[in-house]
């Protein structure tokens, strides 16, 4: 263990650190707003160090065999962490108004960057299973944290049980997938290769290997939501407070992405055949092309925003997998490269919409917000409904924002890759998403009263109901978010030249 | 000669009116006539006092822009996109104006989508970078859907979203053939590049250009539209408020025919001479269909808006003919149902404006009322149907006359659309100004001063184009269409 | 020692993982479910080992010792919760629990 | 004023000779209703004067030496030619907005702007009463501009825009009454049906064009007469498509149908547009482009054919009509079909000399029925009628010249030029002895509707029982008059015109083979035969005592085959049931777009699709989990298949 090794893993010890610390402070003093600070100072530091390590990181540093940092991994950690602030913050504003115990949420919140950040530079399957269930588990408690919520305890008993299942089938897979090749280790000369005298006959068999694959993809699209395994997400982004969804949607999301894409980059040296490789490809070509299209289709009528995000959140997970298509070895740069622009896009503008969701349900005083209550939100907010607006159209992938330039990297990467399926599917799925996109846009600006009651026009109490009053720091963040989503989606490459790596 | 100050001055034009619309309401419909008018006149003087030869196409800009990918911020323009983009600064005019009393509401916004809508529409015009190209492409369309979406008549969400979805799915398609196009240019130069110049000396395998083509053609014959897939334009002219109508007819659907001209019958042109025959014939059935379509509506919009598919018909058949008389045909096509179409949906806006129906059935004898906006009626009507002595006549002989050059049963076909036009602009302004008063006795005002000037500008322009169209035509018998041309003809040989 | 081959040993595994899966989804009781899952990691754990032994390296065999601390963690949140519930529902009728649909 | 200023001189004025009226049209529209009748009406009648005398001018200047004046106002546009592209090798032509006259528009021009004047002056005082005065002289004036620019038109484009101008006016004039809905479905079938022919003629241009890459009609003529034998495809094909335009102008069948509808305007209306001018554009037109006819033999025939079946037919459909305009519609059509059988017969000159002056007494009678049906009270069913030889003498007297000529009773100029056109029936390559037995058999239907209508209009008892109200306007009575006299001593002008048109029209070079003797003494006799046949036939309609006694038998026959003639042979209704209906029931059908329903099925189809998997949402844990394990089955499944083909193979 080097002093390098250290520096590299010091974002994680911090969080590591920062969670016993928080332990402590909450022995000595139970007060939310100071639990809430030192948890944004954590991660502020967090982010800090992984920043300049992300500046000064020469070369992929492998520490021990666990463990190997590189720069992608550092910015995908940077994200989670800002992702996390952003929780943070939004929580807060939600503790605030619930008779809980505040104080585990930010251990348990703590806990879930520590997973991530030990998925996102995982280079071992130990590594990753341990991240995985940190990631989990804490995330069990975060997701039915709200006691008194009707669906707390159905919302952590069907992520907890789903997840578990799904955590054996990935368990299995390693198995298999260990059994094959009998290394646990992504980067590792297999044993396969170099030994071969092994005199179990059946060792090697190239079905484990798929086998194994299969089930451990099962576990990784679980927990990406891609279809067929999508079912849970709606169910658990419903139940779940709204800063916890937002974990859900971003942090997990992009933890996982990672690890599946470092796993698959490395992994691919496995694949010995041109046939076998097509047929993985094509697993993973189902999966896409399921995700894009029952996500989007799913969305299409949905009301409760939510759950429409859960399921337009399915579509994205599916479009990204396009990155994994590429095979040529020098096109990896620029899939991960078109993963991290994209995922950050994503990232982006689902902050922007759960912060919004947050803010005006709170507002409402309920916890099922409907497309249609923010309607006119336009006239009333513009700050905020230009914020949703500038996200939804990240989302849908229109030109001025960051989701448009994240479409179009995936669009580079499917093209090289000569992947015309997956594009004809993923112009169909932008397709059908642009309906619900559009229309939670429409909702904004409409003026319509609920009912068509266009007597009552002159009672606009009725119309309205959030002519809400942001804090100074909350418009700040909103226009932060609105510039910096158009500024990355004109001038991409401020963001794009740092996704190279520097070496 | 700054186009980029042309755009940047829309924009700021239309910001300012949506800030001061928070001030004072009517002040909005001022800077943006204002803004509209200083642009216009800028790039009248602009124009004059440069010395490039816009017979062919002069880069006037180009800077990086995203450089990682060899995207740059390039504009440039020839004959093409300056009669094309003065018809849009003269139809954005004409939009200001007809928006003068129509809207009331959150003017401000609405002025500034409009004046943002034609600056997207400037730069699609100008944009010879792909990339850039695309961009604008896609931008332009965020403020008109706004317009529909807000500002639009009862079924608005729909058609919005319609229109949207229609445009953007096609454009999808457009993005992948570009992405493409630049990784052929990668494959034989080493670098990618999305600059259109670069493209036209690319030397691409037919095998593939075939599908290239392709998806250039699906998203321009969406936007043109052409038969089958033009079926989102009935409904956003719809529903859209006048002025967006105006835009959509007179030079959204324009942003198509350019696409063709420009770069499917540039860069692919054998592709396109082989997907000629196909491409001729939906122009032919578009030409028919939209005409038998215009015929059976109630609605007065929804007429307006077949007879466009029908008459960016004989754009389709005029350009996929490779003939130069049909070339200029197709460019004044373009020009004269701009105007047209523009003055058709004016006035059913100023209907509407006036008994809030658009049903045909609810209008009759209006003549007794307004004459004078009968006249006006009648003469676009006259218009429409390809009258001797407006610009849609030339236009249509001139697409028809070339195009039969190439496609003789096509154009025999397509000349009925000439019946068929007959009968709907028949039953248009028939039903509206002919017949018995239908409803409410009380008078229907005849135009204002403000309707009149938009309509005797329209209509003085229609019958100046018809009377001289060497006016416009003699920029298009310059060599570089003839190179065009040949370069296509020179395939075939 | 008759080694036995490793791929009896991944069927062994996957036949138990298969039981602990029926378990999981037939049951309607959820502390039934809670031991279904039990018996599917063992059964991964039952498959690390194998196939450690099959490579003759320790890797499954410390596998197999995550696995049961992850079971131990499911386990313990799997009660609180299934305490939680008996409180709210008096059940522990699984199907209960399908307020969030649609 | 010098030798060389006359032509120039000459030339300007032809420039401006159609312009006058639309000067006038501009004023019209433009001041509206702020105008009085006395100036609406000098304005559009000083316009009409001034074109008058300016034609007077030009025509004068023409002579053997200056057979042709052309003046070149400015270029229309220019039509780039692809290089060898056709066989003349230019690279350029040039479609010009330039007058051309020579005999053949001199014939028109006078007959457009005297016949036009003279119209004028009845229509200002016919039209006084009308609200909208001012407009209907505006449109006249346009339909003067547009009938001019045809006819002057050196090119088939310009002349297209002439023609397609004609047409419009004539939509509007028909539908200038437009609170009636009779009169705005007649202008709108009148102005679709004429629409098709034009339809062809366009293509008929479209196909000139690429042959010969020239749309000038002396180029075309020249470069025709180089390029092509007589009976060459191409002629053919063209010559037909230009026989549609005509058609559907001239009203000849198949396109003859709208025309009665078309009475539904005003009578001067009918006078100017509908007898005198407008639909004899088609004669114009086949007339102008004899050279290319030359050579289609063929359409020559089809063209003498459908005159002679147009003759004939129209002359039946006139027998049963009870409307006196409508008659008089007939017997245009009737008329028009004259000049087509002689046009296809080649004699050309015969055609245009019986365009005059059937111009001459055609507006006679129209003028003289309106004038008729304004003193009673717009009562326009001869049934109604009766008697009015005494109680509207002037009118009557007029209306009998009228009828005279139209009989083509010698003496007066229907007689000069039916008989011309007879005369050159029997030996003429493309018509021969059985189209002149169809145009005599046509002369004897002309005398008996003619006797029919005069007997029940004008003779018998009055069956009218309301005072009349003539009109004593001078305007109106001097226009009738100038009228009548030229319908009168029409006669005279068949040298001056035989003249002027030798130079248009190829010299006869036939050898005229002996025509039988018989063939005069028949053509003169046949509208005696008829009349004499009415006399007797007709007794009834002219007898005051059978009428007394059963007053209410006037009325039109209803049983089958008058009703059947009345209706114009039924060609109405065929092609409402062959055309009309089917495509407003396709219309109807489809009013909804199949092509966007289509594309809506999508919609519709992934809406479904959400239902379907939004059902699959159940919310069960159990079933989520179930759903897992099915999924990863399934795909170990397509894993498997695959390894297994792999292995196999």
């Amino acid at each position: 263990m080097t002093q390098l090794m250290l520096q590299c893993l010091l974002p994680i010890l911090i969080i590591a650190f920062g969670i016993v610390l928080s332990l402590l402070l909450i022995a000595w003093r139970r007060s939310q707003t100071l639990i809430l600070i030192f948890t944004l100072t954590i991660f502020s530091v967090a982010l800090l160090a992984s920043f300049s390590l992300f500046v000064n990181l020469a070369s992929d540093i492998q520490v021990t065999t666990l463990v190997k940092v590189d720069s992608y991994g550092l910015f995908a950690f940077m994200l989670v962490l800002i992702a996390s602030i952003a929780v943070s913050l939004l929580s807060s504003t939600w503790l605030i108004h619930t008779t809980e115990v505040h104080d585990e949420f930010f251990i348990l919140l703590q806990l879930v960057v520590l997973g991530a950040g030990i998925l996102v530079i995982s280079d071992h399957y130990a590594a990753l299973f341990l991240g995985f269930e940190l990631l989990s588990i804490s995330l069990v408690g975060l997701v039915g944290y709200s006691r008194d919520s009707e669906f707390s305890v159905e919302t952590s008993f069907k992520y907890l049980v789903l997840s578990a299942c799904a955590s054996s089938f990935m368990l299995l897979g390693i198995a298999f997938i260990y059994s094959y090749s009998g290394t646990l280790s992504f980067t590792d000369e297999p044993e396969i290769l170099t030994n071969i005298s092994n005199s179990d006959s059946s060792v090697g068999n190239v079905f484990f290997y798929r086998v194994g694959f299969l089930l451990f993809m099962v576990g990784i699209a679980f927990k990406l939501s891609l279809a067929p395994f999508h079912l849970w997400t709606p169910d658990v982004y419903q139940g779940a407070p709204t800063p916890v969804t937002l974990l859900l949607a971003t942090v997990s999301k992009i933890a996982m992405f990672i690890v599946l894409m470092k796993f698959w980059f490395s992994q691919a040296i496995f694949v010995e055949t041109k046939s076998s490789d097509e047929n993985i490809l094509f697993l993973m070509s189902i999966f896409a092309i399921a995700s894009m299209l029952i996500g989007n289709t799913l969305a299409l009528k949905q009301q409760n925003i939510k759950r429409l995000l859960a399921y337009s959140s399915i579509a994205h997970m599916g479009y990204l997998l396009i990155v994994l298509m590429v095979i040529s070895p020098h096109s990896v740069e620029l899939a991960w490269q078109s993963a991290l622009f994209y995922l950050t896009a994503y990232v982006l503008a689902t902050i922007a919409i759960f912060m919004t969701l947050q803010l005006t349900q709170y507002n409402h005083h309920n916890t099922e917000l409907d497309v249609n209550d923010w309607q006119g939100m336009f006239w009333q907010n513009r700050s905020l409904a230009l914020l949703i607006i500038v996200a939804i159209l990240s989302l849908a992938g229109i030109p001025l924002t960051m989701g448009f330039i994240g479409k179009f990297y995936l669009l580079n990467v499917a093209v090289k890759a000569q992947q015309w399926w997956l594009i004809s599917v993923l112009i169909i799925g932008s397709g059908i998403g642009l309906v619900y996109y559009l229309r939670i846009i429409f909702v904004l600006f409409s003026t319509a009263i609920k009912a068509n009651n266009v007597n009552e026009k002159n009672n606009p109490k009725e119309l309205l109901p959030l002519p809400l009053t942001l804090t100074p720091a909350m418009n700040f963040s909103v226009v932060i978010i609105i510039i910096l989503s158009v500024l990355l989606g004109i001038f991409p490459d401020l963001l794009a030249n740092f996704l190279v790596k520097p070496y | 000669m700054s186009i980029t100050l042309v755009m940047c001055g829309l924009l700021f034009g239309g910001a300012l009116a949506w800030l001061l619309e928070g001030i004072k309401p009517q002040s909005a419909r001022w800077v943006s006539l204002l803004t509209v008018l200083v642009i216009g006149v800028y790039f009248a003087i602009a124009l004059n006092s440069t010395a490039y030869d816009f017979s062919t196409l002069q880069l006037l800009v180009r800077v990086a822009w995203i450089p990682s990918f060899h995207i740059e911020y390039a504009l440039a323009l020839d004959y093409l996109s300056i009669v094309l983009i003065s018809l849009t600064l003269f139809l954005a005019l004409i939009c200001v104006l007809v928006s003068w009393q129509e809207i009331n509401d959150k003017v401000g916004f609405y002025y500034f989508n409009l004046l943002a809508s034609i600056a997207g529409i400037v730069g699609v015009f100008t944009a010879v970078d792909m990339f850039l190209f695309f961009f604008f492409w896609e931008v332009m369309l965020l403020p008109i859907t706004a317009l529909i979406a807000i500002w639009g008549h009862e079924d608005r969400h729909f058609a919005a979203i319609k229109f949207f979805i229609f445009t953007q799915v096609s454009s999808l398609i457009m993005l992948v053939a570009i992405i493409a196009m630049s990784f052929i240019h990668y494959q034989q130069t080493g670098q990618l590049s999305f600059l259109y110049q670069d493209w036209l000396i690319l030397d691409l395998p037919l095998s593939l250009t075939q599908y290239l083509m392709l998806g250039f053609f699906i998203a321009f014959a969406v936007k043109l539209p052409s038969v089958p897939v033009h079926s989102w334009l009935p409904d956003a002219h719809t529903q859209a408020p006048t002025a967006g109508s105006v835009l959509l007819a007179g030079v959204l659907l324009k942003t198509g025919a350019y696409g063709l001209i420009r770069f499917v019958l540039q860069l692919f042109p054998q592709a396109s001479l082989n997907f000629a025959p196909v491409a001729a014939t939906l122009g032919v059935v578009s030409i028919l269909y939209g005409a038998k379509m215009a015929f059976a509506q109630q609605d007065l919009k929804r007429l307006v808006a077949y007879s466009s598919i029908s008459h960016m018909g004989f754009v389709m058949l005029a350009l996929f003919s490779f003939n130069i008389i049909a070339y200029q045909g197709a460019i004044l096509t373009l020009v004269a149902h701009g105007l047209s179409s523009a003055a058709l949906f004016a006035l059913a806006g100023m209907i509407y404006s006036r008994i809030h129906s658009r049903d045909l059935n609810n209008m009759g004898g209006f003549w007794l009322n307004t004459p004078r906006m009968g006249g006006f009626a009648l003469a676009f009507c006259a218009a429409a149907f390809g009258l001797p002595g407006l610009a849609n006549f030339v236009a249509e002989f001139l697409s028809l006359l070339g195009a039969y050059q190439r496609y003789p049963i096509l154009t025999i076909i397509a000349a009925f659309g000439l019946i068929g036009s007959a009968i709907y602009g028949m039953v248009l302004f028939q039903s509206v100004f002919h017949g018995k008063r239908q409803v409410k006795p009380q008078a229907i005002n005849d135009l204002s001063a403000r309707e009149l000037l938009v309509f005797s500008s329209l209509l003085t322009l229609l019958i100046f184009i018809g009377l001289y169209p060497n006016s416009l035509l003699d920029f298009f018998q310059s060599e570089n269409i003839k190179l065009v041309l040949n370069n296509t003809a020179g395939v075939t040989k | 020692m008759i080694a036995i081959p490793l791929s009896h040993i991944l069927i062994l595994a996957s036949t138990l993982f298969v039981i602990g899966f029926v378990g999981v989804i037939t049951r309607k009781n959820t502390l039934f479910i809670l031991m279904s899952l039990e018996v599917m990691l063992n059964a991964v754990g039952v498959a690390f080992i194998g196939a450690g032994s099959a490579w003759q390296q320790a890797d499954g065999q410390v596998m197999f010792i995550l696995i049961l601390t992850l079971a131990a963690a499911e386990v313990a949140l799997g009660l609180a919760l299934l305490i939680q519930m008996q409180r709210r529902f008096k059940s522990l009728d699984i199907d209960l629990l399908s307020k969030l649909k649609g | 004023m010098t030798d060389n200023m006359l032509p120039l001189m000459t030339e300007t004025v032809l420039a401006f000779l159609p312009f006058y009226p639309l000067i006038s049209f501009v004023l019209l529209i433009l001041l509206g209703k702020r105008l009085s009748w006395r100036l609406a009406a000098s304005l559009s009648i000083a316009a009409m004067v001034l074109s008058a005398l300016s034609s007077l001018f030009v025509i004068s200047q023409l002579s053997v030496d200056i057979p042709v004046i052309t003046s070149h106002l400015w270029t229309w546009f220019t039509l780039s030619l692809a290089e060898g592209a056709n066989q003349t090798n230019q690279s350029a032509a040039s479609i010009n907005i330039n007058f051309y006259l020579d005999g053949l528009s001199a014939v028109m021009i006078s007959v457009v702007t005297g016949v036009g004047l003279l119209i004028h002056i009845f229509a200002a005082a016919y039209m006084k009463a009308d609200e909208n005065f001012s407009r209907f002289m505006a449109y006249m004036n346009l339909f003067i501009v547009a009938m001019l620019i045809l006819v002057l038109a050196d090119n088939l484009v310009l002349l297209y825009l002439g023609w397609e101008g004609v047409g419009l006016c004539s939509f509007l004039l028909i539908g200038f009454w437009y609170q009636e809905k009779a009169n705005v479905l007649a202008a709108r079938k009148a102005f679709i049906v004429t629409r098709i022919g034009d339809t062809a003629l366009a293509i008929g241009l479209f196909i000139l064009f690429k042959e010969l890459g020239q749309l000038t009609i002396v180029d075309i003529t020249q470069n025709a007469q180089l390029l092509w034998v007589a009976g060459d495809d191409k002629a053919y094909w063209i010559t037909l498509l230009l026989l549609g335009g005509a058609v559907g102008k001239s009203a000849q069948l198949p396109l003859q149908t709208w025309l009665p509808d078309a009475m539904a305007g005003p009578t001067p209306v009918s006078a100017l547009i509908h007898a005198a001018t407008m639909v004899t554009a088609g004669v114009y037109l086949i007339a102008r482009m004899n050279g290319l006819f030359l050579l289609a033999p063929e359409v020559m025939n089809y063209v003498a054919w459908l005159g002679a079946a147009t003759l004939l037919l129209a002359g039946i459909a006139a027998l049963a009509q009870s409307d006196i305009k409508r008659v008089l519609a007939y017997s245009t059509m009737s008329q028009i079909g004259y000049m087509m059988l002689s046009l296809g017969a080649g004699a050309f000159s015969a055609g245009v000399f019986h365009l005059m002056t059937h111009a001459f007494f055609k507006a006679l009678l129209f003028l003289t029925a309106g004038a008729i049906i304004v003193a009673l009270h717009h009562q326009q069913s001869l049934f109604k009628m009766g008697g009015l030889l005494k109680r509207l003498p002037f009118e009557t007297a007029l209306f009998a010249v009228g009828l005279v000529c139209l009989m083509a009773l010698p003496g007066s100029s229907g007689f000069f030029s039916k008989e011309a056109i007879i005369a050159q029936l029997w030996s003429s390559d493309t018509a021969g002895p059985l189209l002149w037995y169809c145009a005599i058999f046509g002369a004897l239907l002309t005398s008996i509707y003619s006797c029919r209508l005069f007997f029940l209009a004008f003779m018998g008892e009055s069956r009218f029982e309301q005072n009349l109200q003539p009109s004593s306007s001078k305007l109106l009575k001097f226009s009738l008059i100038a009228l009548a006299v030229l319908s009168l001593i029409g006669g005279v002008f068949a040298n001056i015109i035989e003249m002027s048109l030798a130079e248009v029209f190829p010299l006869d070079t036939r050898i005229v083979e002996s025509d039988p003797y018989w063939l005069h003494s028949v053509a003169i006799a046949t509208p005696f035969v008829g009349i004499i046949f009415s006399w007797f036939y007709f007794a009834s309609y002219r007898s005051k005592e059978s009428a007394a006694s059963n007053k209410n038998t006037f009325i039109a026959s209803s049983s089958g085959i008058a009703t059947f003639c009345r209706q114009g042979l039924a060609f109405d209704s065929f092609y409402h049931w062959l055309l009309v209906k089917p495509y407003c029931y396709l219309a109807q059908l489809n009013r909804r777009d199949v092509f966007d329903q289509l594309l809506m099925l999508n919609a519709w189809y992934v809406g479904l699709c959400h239902d379907v998997l939004k059902s699959s949402q159940t919310g069960k844990l159990r079933w989520y989990a179930a759903a897992i394990g099915l999924a990863t089955f399934l795909l170990l499944l397509v894993l498997s298949v695959d390894v297994i083909s792999t292995e196999a193979s």
